[in-house]
């Protein structure tokens, strides 16, 4: 199984030109494997979740709770259809299923990047950057978290932020993946006729385009995986209520406080009376993280 | 590593009889099997090394697929009947000219006389970067190198570019497209039918093919029905020398005139789009009109709006423009 | 006494044996053992060999050995060798492989690896003279006499060149005859303008494959060559040995137009891989690497302003000329363009100024009328528009300029030998019916555009001092040696005349010997420069005498009275005042056999070539024999003319352009071969069509690798592409410095053609030069449709 | 495979770089007196380990004699002719269906033999440039107008042309001079020969009506 494609240039120098399409495979398939396993591991292997500590008294905690605002959903959802029109527009073609894929490509791309730059301003400037900052405490709760995975600990790892840690690795994984594939995608617009411009692939050194192409096909390949994973996580069953936020942008009372630690994400009265919750910068937790057992539990 | 031309490499020659042998055949070595039938298209490819099939599959022997049959409504031809045979054979002729004239512009004598009409209309393109072996988009690289603003790219095309510039070089193709004719084709899973105007693929559609061809498919027939059969017909070919060089522009249409006035007409013109483009536009600005000087100015005009010169293929336009012109203007005279 | 050989239509010796199939070329011949050869060509415009790691080649079962240029003898940039570490060109051989079979050996070529580091290049001459340009030679990018030399114009040169005007720095090349400014000042109308002509490769039929052996010490190497004798000599030159060492058979050379006038620098893989190896070794030459190794015409990129008075007279010329030079060869192409502008048009004052600038395409070398075909060309058509403008017809306007017998011209003003320039002016115009046919120009019929053209082409004709060689043997046949190759223009045998017609031989009673340097040839002239009829004539007839006069010697000393009354016929010596007391040609030579001394060539003339020397001693004794050296008189430069006439139809609508009728009318002295002429007229003629109308070259400038580089996209012209009938004449007016007044033609004819269609095409556009060659399609299409023209005025290998 | 006994030292000469020398090396090859045939090695035959590097033999009818041959599965009717069978007659000009100096006759038919492979050929007859002469060495009408007119001038083009002539005269008998040339338009001749040619192509006409 190749992983990169190359081709002597004209000088008969070996240039990158590609990916190879078994990643493509190979990415449907780690998809396949982890949706597999997960489900495995949660149905029949991962020891049942402790029960909750005393329910935490939620005064003040109003019977929705947003999640999501509908601007941030809108994004949401537009960026997910640009993300599958790329990703079906990128890969039928190459499992054979052949239509006029490039202008659909490159316009999906466009709207894409729109999206994310919206996306970008609208977390600077009107949401709170903090929900999605990894700190000491997600550190410590990712630790737990895996600490309980490999059965070392028992212990329950401290209630989460607006955002559980798995939420804000995938993130950034996420984001990570997209940028690259949007920068070399922008820029690999320079290789196709557009309304406002000629294709002109000299604009790089042809072994620079090579790396081009190859950030670009991994990432699209990464993506795959990225997007089967989300959508199981999406549609498992104990997971539904996300998903509803994602939706009508609230959760119900019972699920903030059963998930969510009210120190870290703050709720606070918003001028339409909706209330939107700020991360709050929690110290860290007294006392919880420290009852893990030592290595070598039971 | 080093690389050379002019060589042909070695390869297990196979040369089945009958087109259910072919189709076995060219199943089980999938991608490492190469058709040949005149050998005109092929043999420039095996020679420079630039594909490399560890088989090749020569129809030689399979003569079934040989010869002009009549039809219910109209003619139909085996796939390895040869231009020249095409390009004399009575019927052909006598009901479909166009055929038969383009048939007979191709290349040269001794070329007309091994080609097939199957192989005429299945050839790959002449870009001459694809062909010198450069890795470009249809040879599965990631560049087109003749649409660069330093290309030479004065046989390319001027319309239907996708990242791919090249341009089909079929003389028989654009009549076949104007006759409204049918691509019979044959795999171990069947048989398929596909239009004419549908048998060529532009590069947004699948880069690396120029028909709908699959590994393992087989052109069996070309039908033409008898729609278009004793229209007037319009043939040219406009190229640098009047023999062995393809079209810069071709055009092949059929009109029919009816009291003074164009009852319908078909206008296919080759070398200047990815694929044989038909003027669908055009045939019905003309329907109706009658076939003067102004009808044929008109068709021009609008056979190249939209038109996308590259740097050195401007000329294609009023080229283009002209051929149509007296296309239309034939059907008056 | 037997009709004069010299006039008639006598097919060549050659013919039946040419169209049999028993004609052995040089790819045709096989040896015992034969290995096959393939070489690996650079991939790269320029480019420097780090390393050549052969390993898996070699371990390869079926592959012998290989060879590279440290095999090579060692040449002084920018000096060419058959292999190389540093290549100059896309398409240079670096190495060559031998294998028991030709796909054994490209399977080894693709299991080598090269490790090239790629140098600056550059593929048009003005982006190398800018002050930033690169340099295809890492020497420089220019050559004066023997010198590499860097130069660099000024950014101020560069001024217009946007506009398409040619940038005029520095030259390196110049002369000037009379008064510029002067001249210019008298001028009633003054043209100028700039003019491109494309390089073309030289692609004749036979592309140069070679095999050669050694046995015992000796080379035998079968070849494509213009000239067999030459080609030896330069052979044993290039690889340090005696020529008495080399056997050159080269009985057939399908053609070389100026690629192959001695040796090609692949014979020496071959030559060495053979010697290496201890097997006789077979390189076959396909059609692709005959474009990058075979030769072609440098192109120019020029400027020129014209002066002319009211009566059409020519007052000054100013040329300017920058030639692409390729990456080796030594042209001179420009200078020689210069002399033949000086030579046609007869300016009292001319300067002229050019540079030769290397680039990183294949090698230049003469091609048929090397400067003459171009400049032409490119001049003709200015002087048609002069015409027009000044109201004058056109083949009058050349007459009013045309040299004759005491005309100068050049840098040095020489003379010339003879010029019935005006003569073959009027005898054209005859043939083409110029009067009437002048008067279609601007015809419209439907779509299509009548322009009619006339094309005056003057090339070298002659050259002397070489030497005859021949014996009359027992069986009383003369038996003619030449050291002339075969290379299509039928010299080898009609300039064998010249003897059979001193000796009152009939041509059945004489054999032609040529082609195997082992048959013992005389030294010759290079068949190229269209010399050969006027040098080789000259050179049979000097030794045809010498036999006669041992003829008339023996006759006189058996028969008695003074060798001066005896007379030569029929293959008889006999006393002019009773015939009856005669001596059959096949006794004097039995006579000679027992006289020695000079009659059975054991005495030779002392200012013979050792070549000839060589050849005549190896002859001695088996017959009386006629050597000598060519020692007639030469004054003056011995030139020859072409006019070419042509009517052609341009298409309005689709830029097409059909060549209807063309005529040519030679001035070449006697003719000596009617038939063949009308060939050498109409053959030129068609290159000249080609020329003008399809032939370039495309390079992609990113990657400076060639498109054009087989016969498909070379576009040489068919025979759809030329009229199917064309008509010919000769002013067959003898010249005084040959004995039979012969001059040379080969060269000539394709300037004509090619100035005839150039200016055809502008006559139908209404006068309209485009000064670019060739006019293709879209060229002329974009002209009638005024739109802008697909290339820029300097673009090169577009 | 070839039967030659290959003279190769014991490992691979390694490759040097020696300097040129100018010695005399004794060296053993001779011309085979068949000049024509000779054993030792083909044209092509590829590393042995190439898939279908196996010559077949095969019976090619070649100027009405039958010729049994090794032929390699890509191998070329045209070089089959000049490297198996000694016709060398037949001329390689371009190698790709460009130049027309390889044309011969497939069952009468001008095909270039460049471009044909000789495995599919084997029950058709080939009739080449050196099947044209009678055995006494009369000429066939078209060569004996070729003669007349003293056609072509460097004669590398004439045996392609020649073979489409004799292919123009069976099938028109009495072509003008404008179909002789579309009927020859596929044969290329770089000296321009082309006036001489339907020169040559007519008086071929004029004598194959005679006979």
């Amino acid at each position: 199984m190749e992983i990169l494609r190359s081709a002597a240039n004209p000088w008969g120098q070996d240039v990158l030109v590609g990916i190879a399409w078994d990643l493509m495979w190979l990415a449907l398939i780690a998809g396949a494997v982890f949706v597999v396993a997960h489900g495995i591991y949660v149905r029949w292997i991962a020891r049942p979740m402790p029960s909750e500590e005393a329910f935490v008294p939620g005064e003040g905690v109003p019977e929705r709770v947003t999640r999501h605002t509908l601007p941030s959903r809108v994004f949401h959802w537009l960026m997910a259809l640009a993300m599958f029109a790329l990703l079906l527009t990128a890969f039928l073609p190459v499992v054979g299923i052949r239509f006029p894929w490039v202008t659909i490509h490159w316009i999906a791309g466009v709207v894409l990047t729109l999206t994310i730059v919206y996306h970008v301003l609208h977390a600077m400037l009107r949401q709170d950057l903090r929900s999605m900052w990894i700190g000491s405490v997600d550190v410590t709760e990712g630790s737990q978290a895996l600490a309980r995975f490999f059965r070392r600990s028992r212990g329950l790892s401290p209630k989460a932020g607006k955002y559980p840690l798995d939420h804000k690795l995938y993130h950034h994984a996420a984001a990570v993946v997209s940028v690259v594939a949007i920068v070399t995608g922008v820029l690999m617009m320079l290789r196709i006729d557009t309304p406002f411009w000629n294709q002109n692939p000299y604009f790089l050194s042809d072994s620079a385009w090579g790396i081009m192409y190859v950030l670009h096909g991994l990432s699209g390949v990464a993506l795959i995986t990225l997007i089967v994973a989300h959508i199981y996580f999406a549609v498992r069953p104990e997971k539904r209520w996300l998903t509803r936020s994602m939706v009508w942008g609230w959760i119900q009372r019972e699920e903030y406080l059963l998930h969510h630690d009210p120190e870290r994400w703050v709720l606070n009265r918003g001028p339409a009376g909706e209330v939107a919750g700020v991360e709050a910068d929690r110290v860290q937790l007294a006392g919880a993280a420290s009852d893990a057992e030592p290595s070598g539990g039971s | 590593m080093a690389v050379i031309r002019d060589m042909m490499p070695t390869f297990e020659l196979l040369q089945p009889t009958s087109v259910e042998d072919t189709v076995a055949l060219l199943q089980r070595h999938g991608e490492r099997s190469w058709v040949l039938a005149g050998g005109l298209d092929s043999l420039d490819w095996l020679k420079d090394r630039v594909k490399r099939p560890e088989t090749v599959v020569e129809l030689g022997g399979v003569l079934e697929l040989r010869g002009v049959r009549p039809t219910a409504n109209g003619l139909e031809i085996g796939a390895l009947t040869t231009l020249s045979e095409v390009a004399s054979h009575r019927e052909i002729v006598e009901r479909f000219g166009l055929l038969s004239t383009a048939a007979g512009h191709v290349a040269t004598p001794q070329i007309r006389n091994q080609g097939t009409i199957g192989g005429n209309i299945s050839q790959d393109t002449r870009c001459w970067y694809y062909r010198g072996g450069w890795p470009c988009y249809r040879a599965g690289g990631n560049t087109c190198y003749a649409a660069t603003p330093q290309s030479m790219n004065r046989e390319h095309c001027v319309f239907g570019g996708s990242r791919c510039v090249a341009v089909s070089v079929s003389d028989t193709a654009p009549a076949l497209v104007a006759l409204d004719a049918e691509m019979v084709i044959r795999n171990t899973d069947g048989e398929r039918v596909v239009a004419a105007e549908d048998y060529f693929l532009g590069p947004d559609i699948d880069i690396t093919r120029m028909t709908v061809l699959e590994h393992g498919d087989l052109l069996t027939h070309i039908r033409i029905p008898s729609t278009w059969a004793g229209a007037r017909f319009y043939f040219e070919k406009v190229r640098d020398r009047q023999s062995w060089d393809f079209a810069l522009v071709s055009v092949a249409s059929a009109i029919v005139v009816a009291g003074g006035r164009i009852e319908r007409a078909r206008i296919a013109v080759n070398g200047v789009a990815p694929k044989p483009m038909r003027l669908p536009d055009v045939e019905n600005l003309v329907q109706g009109m009658p076939p003067n000087e102004d009808t044929a100015a008109a068709a021009g005009e609008l056979a190249i709006r939209g038109a996308r010169p590259l740097r050195h293929n401007d000329y294609k336009l009023p080229l283009t423009r002209n051929l149509v012109r007296r296309a239309l203007r034939d059907a008056g005279a | 006494m037997a009709e004069k050989l010299i006039g008639q239509d006598i097919a060549p010796p050659d013919l039946v044996a040419k169209i049999t199939g028993a004609a052995k070329f040089a790819e045709d011949f096989r040896a015992e053992g034969m290995l096959f050869a393939k070489l690996l060509l650079s991939p790269m415009p320029h480019g420097r060999v780090r390393s050549i790691d052969t390993s898996r080649a070699l371990a390869m079962p079926g592959v012998i050995d290989i060879l590279t240029a440290d095999d090579l003898p060692a040449a002084e940039p920018p000096g060419e060798r058959a292999l190389t570490n540093e290549p100059h060109y896309v398409g240079e051989p670096i190495l060559a492989v031998a294998a028991v079979d030709e796909t054994t050996a490209a399977d080894a070529i693709e299991q080598i690896e090269v490790d090239l580091e790629p140098l600056p290049f550059v593929l048009d001459p003005l982006e190398s003279l800018r002050p930033d340009g690169p340099n295809a030679r890492l020497g420089g990018n220019t050559i004066d006499g023997r010198e590499l030399k860097s130069v660099k114009w000024t950014e101020a040169d560069f001024a217009a060149v946007a506009e398409g005007k040619l940038p005029m720095g520095e030259p390196v090349q110049e002369w000037s005859v009379g008064d510029l400014d002067a001249g210019f000042a008298q001028a009633d109308l003054i043209l100028d303008d700039t003019i491109v002509h494309q390089s073309l490769t030289h692609h004749p039929m036979e592309p140069r494959s070679c095999m050669a052996y050694w046995q015992n010490g000796k080379l035998h190497l079968y070849g494509s060559t213009q000239s067999t004798a030459r080609a030896r000599v330069s052979l044993a030159n290039s690889l340090d040995l005696d020529p008495q060492d080399v056997v050159f058979i080269g009985q057939y050379c399908g053609g070389g137009f100026g690629s192959k006038i001695t040796m090609s620098p692949i014979m020496h893989v071959p030559a060495l891989l053979s010697r290496k190896v201890g097997r006789p070794v077979m390189l076959r030459i396909t059609r692709y690497e005959e474009h990058y190794i075979g030769r072609a015409r440098p192109g120019f990129q020029a400027w020129t302003r014209i002066g002319w008075r009211n009566d059409g007279v020519v007052t000054a010329v100013d040329l300017y000329i920058v030639q692409d030079h390729g990456a080796y060869g030594s042209s001179g192409d420009h200078m020689s363009a210069s002399a033949v502008a000086s030579l046609m048009y007869q300016p009292a004052a001319m300067r002229f100024r050019g540079i030769t600038v290397y680039t990183n395409t294949p090698p230049r070398s003469a091609q048929r009328a090397p400067g003459g075909a171009q400049i032409v060309a490119m001049l003709e058509p200015l002087m048609d528009k002069a015409a027009r403008e000044l109201g004058i017809d056109r083949v009058r306007m050349r007459r009013a300029n045309a040299p004759d017998h005491d005309s100068r011209f050049g840098p040095n003003q020489g003379g010339l030998t003879s010029a019935y320039v005006r003569e073959a002016l009027d005898v054209g115009a005859e043939v083409f019916g110029w009067a009437e046919k002048s008067r279609l120009s601007g015809d419209r019929n439907g779509t299509r555009v009548t322009g009619v053209g006339v094309g005056l082409s003057p090339y070298v004709g002659g050259s002397s001092g070489f030497d005859g060689l021949m014996v009359i043997r027992p069986d009383g046949d003369l038996y003619i040696h030449q050291g002339i190759g075969n290379l299509g223009t039928h010299s080898f045998a009609d300039t064998a005349r010249a003897a059979a017609d001193v000796l009152g031989m009939p041509w059945e009673r004489c054999s032609v010997i040529w082609g195997d340097t082992s048959d013992h040839l005389p030294w010759s002239s290079v068949q190229a420069g269209s010399q050969t009829a006027h040098a080789h004539t000259r050179a049979n007839h000097a030794a045809a005498m010498d036999a006669k006069r041992k003829l008339q010697e023996i006759a006189a000393r058996d028969l008695g009275g003074s060798p001066a009354d005896y007379e030569a016929a029929d293959g008889r010596v006999f006393l002019r005042s009773s015939p009856s007391r005669a001596m059959s040609f096949g006794r004097a030579a039995e006579r000679a056999i027992a006289l020695g001394g000079e009659y059975s060539g054991r005495e030779l003339p002392d200012d013979i070539h050792a070549v000839t020397v060589g050849a005549a001693g190896a002859l001695a004794g088996q017959g009386l024999m006629g050597v000598a050296k060519d020692n007639y008189s030469h004054e003056g430069g011995t030139w020859s003319w072409v006019v070419g006439f042509a009517r052609v139809e341009v298409d309005v609508e689709t830029g097409e352009v059909e060549i209807k009728e063309y005529a040519g009318v030679a001035d070449c002295g006697t003719v000596l071969h009617p038939r063949n002429l009308a060939s050498q007229i109409h053959g030129g003629g068609v290159q000249g069509f080609g020329q003008a109308r399809s032939q370039k070259w495309v390079f992609d400038p990113k990657w400076g690798v060639p498109f054009a580089h087989r016969l498909y996209t070379a576009r040489p012209p068919g025979i759809l592409d030329a009229p199917l009938v064309m008509d010919w004449g000769a002013v067959n007016e003898p010249d005084p410095e040959n004995p039979v007044g012969a001059k040379g033609i080969g060269e000539p004819p394709i300037g004509a053609g090619s100035a005839a269609i150039t200016s055809a095409i502008a006559d139908a556009l209404g006068g309209v030069c485009l000064c670019r060659t060739p006019l293709t399609t879209d060229v002329i299409l974009a002209e009638l449709e005024g739109r802008k023209q697909p290339y820029g005025r300097l673009d090169t290998h577009v | 495979m070839t039967d030659i006994e290959i003279i190769v030292e014991s490992e691979p000469r390694p490759f040097s770089r020696r300097s040129f020398i100018k010695g005399v090396i004794a060296a053993g090859a001779a011309i085979s007196s068949t000049g024509y045939l000779f054993r030792a090695s083909s044209a092509l035959a590829g590393s042995p380990s190439a898939r279908g590097s196996i010559p077949r033999l095969i019976a090619l009818n070649v100027n009405g004699q039958s010729r049994r041959v090794d032929v390699l599965q890509q191998e070329t009717l045209a070089m089959t002719l000049r490297y198996k069978l000694g016709l060398t007659g037949t001329k390689l000009g371009c190698d790709r269906a460009e130049c027309g100096a390889c044309t011969v006759l497939i069952d009468g038919v001008p095909h270039y033999s460049c471009s044909v492979l000789t495995g599919a050929v084997r029950e058709r007859q080939v009739t080449t440039i050196e099947g044209l002469a009678a055995e006494n060495g009369e000429l066939h009408p078209v060569q004996q107008a070729v003669v007349e007119e003293g056609g072509f001038q460097c004669a590398f083009c004439a045996p392609g042309y020649i073979m489409s002539m004799v292919a123009m005269v069976n099938e028109n008998p009495n072509p003008t001079r404008e179909e002789a040339a579309h009927y020859l338009s596929g044969n290329l001749c770089r000296c321009g020969d082309y006036h001489k040619i339907l020169n040559s192509a007519e008086r071929a006409a004029e004598y194959a009506r005679r006979v």
